[in-house]
């Protein structure tokens, strides 16, 4: 019964998430939001009995992409973007 | 209620919004965040093919032994896969950013329409 | 050489609750890994340096850690009045307070600390001034606001780390 | 305006695709015949607890070998296009607080020791190699992070990054002499299962796997970091 | 083993309302550094006492609790200073109720000087 | 009786999701954002931690511990970033 409240509310979070990220005009929103998709993907994983795949995803899918997308965003920051 | 239908079901939905986003954002950066939205969406749909209904993580440990292993664990090898998938997930993102600064270098724009070299 | 023990007594103790096991293989692997990293490390910064290892600073710890747990729960106890409370009651503002404490270690958990407790936390640090958010400002002077926020804990850690 | 509809109806007619393939699709009750096999036997035949390691390290070994050479090729790539055109030493960032520079110099050993014990336990809990490079890496991010212009001397990690390449070539080649095949995993004695020194050369590759991966990623993110110019 | 048991199950759920109280908070909250107060101190001993009850569930599990209890309580507040000197270098705004703020003033000196 | 008490529990974790979720969606500023998801993470560690115990498999907790350390590194990039300090 708790498993099927905890998946429903990964999936409207992750949805949602995922359609803020595409829609904003806002450049660290948009990778905030990617960044909460993989995050909240993983505890989904955990539910699917892969914890593996859920490591990967929380370490390099969130931790590391999140990184490198915040070194590129300061690197080209202009005027038009904040 | 099958968690595997769930996982494949968001998974698809995942890969649609990815492709919207790819197909009708301007802005390059966009474009690769919904190229990795369509990432998650498809480890989502292997892990969630390889689920099984009531079974648990194939890591053989005092809650399962390894003679029960048949009819306790769930699928290894799409894990296995989507592990990698994952990796070189990372790769080809990086790749694409460093793309995104060598373009921004050359224009001064993150505007996908200023990039008109190639078109006809 | 006791920044080089420290470092590697608490790498240690983390390994070890880690693998949750006191075999010898686990001990003696932990030995070569976390001797390697702080090796590494503490040569080019050394954190621990300005703790102390007498016995009064020990105890000094103990009752640091009471004071700080009980602390915790009151900080707690205060967020979810305000929050609750229909006409959410907070008089926010930045204060200025000053530290006793020279040592970089000694501040950092003086600050911590005051993050976790009622309704403060630390916006910025310039030398000896802190700088912090308090939600319910009683006293805007210096001494006063430094009675109220910090000696509390300042005098456990000046024991502790000097 | 006509390329958002264009766009709309290719998306309704990839969701009708999709929808008839969610609808088909119904979990299955048993195992398959290859992941029967892997649940039957891995235990024995490997001698690693977390059967997914047993697969990724030895009966798909070759594919993460393939898959750290792609690695590899990415991070040198980008490394080539970021490449900068002059010194960027007269960089002006704001400074960290102090708080942020002793409490990295106090965690990044930490993460560290939590990024080995990720990969030396890879065969017995979630994590392997990759993660505990991952995990490496961010560690090394955090140091950047408190430090924005410290150098950090990527030559070492070019260092560390070939001589851990070799080993595990070495150790592959090794397994067509001394065992079954390329990458075979009996080498040493497999052990008693389920403790630290268990499932033969298995540990060890993945320990291997997890410098490698560790030193490709920090190396790639600090080309990252490096080419951060004044704007 | 019983009494053990339902002390972790109350312990977890003490935890869980605190975790609650520190997301309402950080919705009800007028400025910024509010809510950053309410999300820290909450969320950081809500986590802690579910991972205790946790815990007293599962005794065998708490050598790797301890380990994350005391990650959390180190790296939460500080990760909270960071964001909150952040967010006052770009000049968020301060709530209208703000009574006092000493940390404009010293930094008007500065420039003077 | 412990397990009704978890079950309880379990419900109040979700409803905090989806109450912090409403600042993550609202939130005018990218700090708010970035507290949100601060929030959300370590709601997320909790709820790691009840998965494992209802699946009885105390190995789940390694993803925890690696949860952790991503929610600090997180906000210290995005922070990092806003204040021009990367």
């Amino acid at each position: 019964m708790l498993s099927v409240i905890i998946i429903i509310a990964l999936t409207i979070l992750v949805l949602a998430a995922a359609i803020l990220a595409v829609q904003t005009t806002n450049l660290v929103v948009a990778v905030i939001s990617a960044g909460l998709v993989s995050l909240m993907a993983s505890v989904g994983y955990l539910f699917l009995s892969a914890p593996d795949v859920a490591m990967t995803e929380a370490a390099i899918g969130s931790g590391l992409s999140t990184i490198i997308f915040f070194y590129v965003l300061n690197r080209v920051r202009g005027k038009d973007h904040g | 209620m099958d968690f595997g239908l769930v996982a494949v079901v968001v998974g698809f939905l995942l890969i649609l919004i990815g492709i919207w986003g790819i197909l009708t954002q301007k802005n390059i950066v966009k474009i690769v965040i919904g190229f990795s939205i369509f990432d998650t969406g498809l480890h989502a749909i292997m892990v969630g093919i390889g689920y099984l209904k009531g079974r648990t993580a194939p890591i053989l440990d005092s809650a399962v032994s390894p003679a029960d292993a048949l009819t306790s664990i769930v699928d290894p090898v799409p894990q296995a896969l989507v592990l990698t998938a994952i990796v070189i997930g990372l790769g080809v993102t990086a790749l694409m950013l460093a793309y995104v600064v060598r373009l921004y270098d050359y224009r001064k724009s993150l505007d996908i329409s200023s990039y008109e070299d190639l078109k006809w | 050489m006791k920044n080089l023990f420290i470092s590697v007594v608490l790498l240690l103790s983390v390994w070890l609750l880690l693998n949750a096991s006191l075999s010898p293989v686990v001990i003696v692997s932990g030995l070569i890994v976390t001797a390697i990293i702080a090796i590494f490390f503490s040569a080019r910064n050394p954190v621990f340096k300005d703790m102390k290892l007498n016995p009064k600073a020990i105890i000094y710890f103990f009752l640091y850690f009471f004071v700080f747990t009980f602390e915790l729960f009151k900080a707690n106890l205060d967020v979810a009045k305000r929050v609750i409370s229909p006409k959410l009651p907070i008089n926010p503002g930045i204060v200025e307070v000053r530290t006793r404490l020279t040592s970089k270690i000694g501040r950092l958990f003086l600050a911590n600390s005051i993050t976790l407790t009622p309704g403060t936390l630390t916006v910025d640090i310039k030398n000896d001034s802190l700088f912090i958010h308090w939600i319910d400002v009683s006293s805007t002077d210096i001494e006063g606001a430094t009675k109220k926020i910090v000696e509390n804990f300042e005098k456990y850690l000046e024991v502790i780390y000097g | 305006m006509v390329r958002k509809i264009f766009v709309i109806i290719l998306l309704i007619g990839l969701g009708w695709f999709f929808y008839g393939m969610a609808d088909s699709f119904h979990g299955s009750d048993s195992l398959n015949m290859t992941a029967s096999y892997y649940a039957e036997n891995g235990a024995e035949e490997v001698g690693a607890a977390n059967l997914v390691t047993a697969i990724v390290v030895t009966y798909r070994g070759l594919d993460t070998l393939g898959e750290v050479t792609i690695l590899f090729l990415t991070a040198a790539i980008a490394a080539f296009f970021l490449k900068s055109k002059e010194e960027f030493s007269k960089r002006d960032v704001k400074p960290s607080s102090e708080l942020l520079q002793t409490a990295a110099g106090m965690l990044v050993p930490l993460i560290f020791v939590l990024g080995v014990y990720v990969f030396v336990n890879g065969h017995l809990s979630p994590g392997g190699g990759f993660q505990g490079g991952a995990i490496i890496a961010s560690g090394l991010v955090l140091l950047l992070l408190s430090k924005p212009l410290q150098k950090v001397n990527s030559r070492f990690f070019a260092l560390v990054e070939s001589f851990s390449g070799l080993f595990y070539v070495g150790i592959g080649v090794a397994g067509i002499f001394l065992a079954g095949g390329f990458l075979d995993n009996s080498i040493l004695p497999l052990g008693e299962f389920g403790t630290l020194l268990s499932a033969g050369i298995l540990p060890v590759i993945y320990i291997l796997v997890g410098l490698k991966v560790g030193s490709e990623l920090s190396g790639l993110l600090t080309k990252f970091q490096e080419t951060q110019e004044e704007n | 083993m019983e009494v053990l048991q339902i002390t972790g199950g109350f312990v977890s759920l003490i935890g869980a309302v605190f975790l609650f109280l520190g997301s309402l908070g950080i919705v009800r909250m007028p400025d910024s550094y509010n809510r950053i107060q309410t999300g820290t101190k909450a969320t950081t001993l809500g986590t802690l006492m579910f991972l205790i009850g946790v815990g007293l569930y599962n005794p065998s599990w708490f050598p790797k609790l301890i380990v994350l209890i005391f990650f959390i309580l180190f790296t939460n507040p500080v990760s909270s200073h960071v964001l909150a000197r952040a967010a006052y270098s770009i000049g968020t705004e301060l709530t209208k109720l703000t009574v006092v703020d000493k940390l404009k003033d010293s930094r008007g000196e500065d420039i003077d000087a | 009786m412990a397990d009704t008490l978890f079950l309880i529990a379990g419900g109040i974790i979700i409803l905090s999701l989806f109450v912090a979720a409403i600042r993550f969606f609202l939130g005018p500023d990218p700090v708010d954002r970035v507290i949100a998801f601060d929030v959300l993470t370590i709601i997320s560690i909790s709820l790691i931690a009840l998965i494992a115990h209802e699946a009885g498999r105390g190995i789940y907790l390694d993803v925890a511990v690696v949860y952790g350390l991503l929610s600090f590194l997180g906000v210290i990039v995005v922070a990092k970033y806003l204040e021009r300090g990367l």
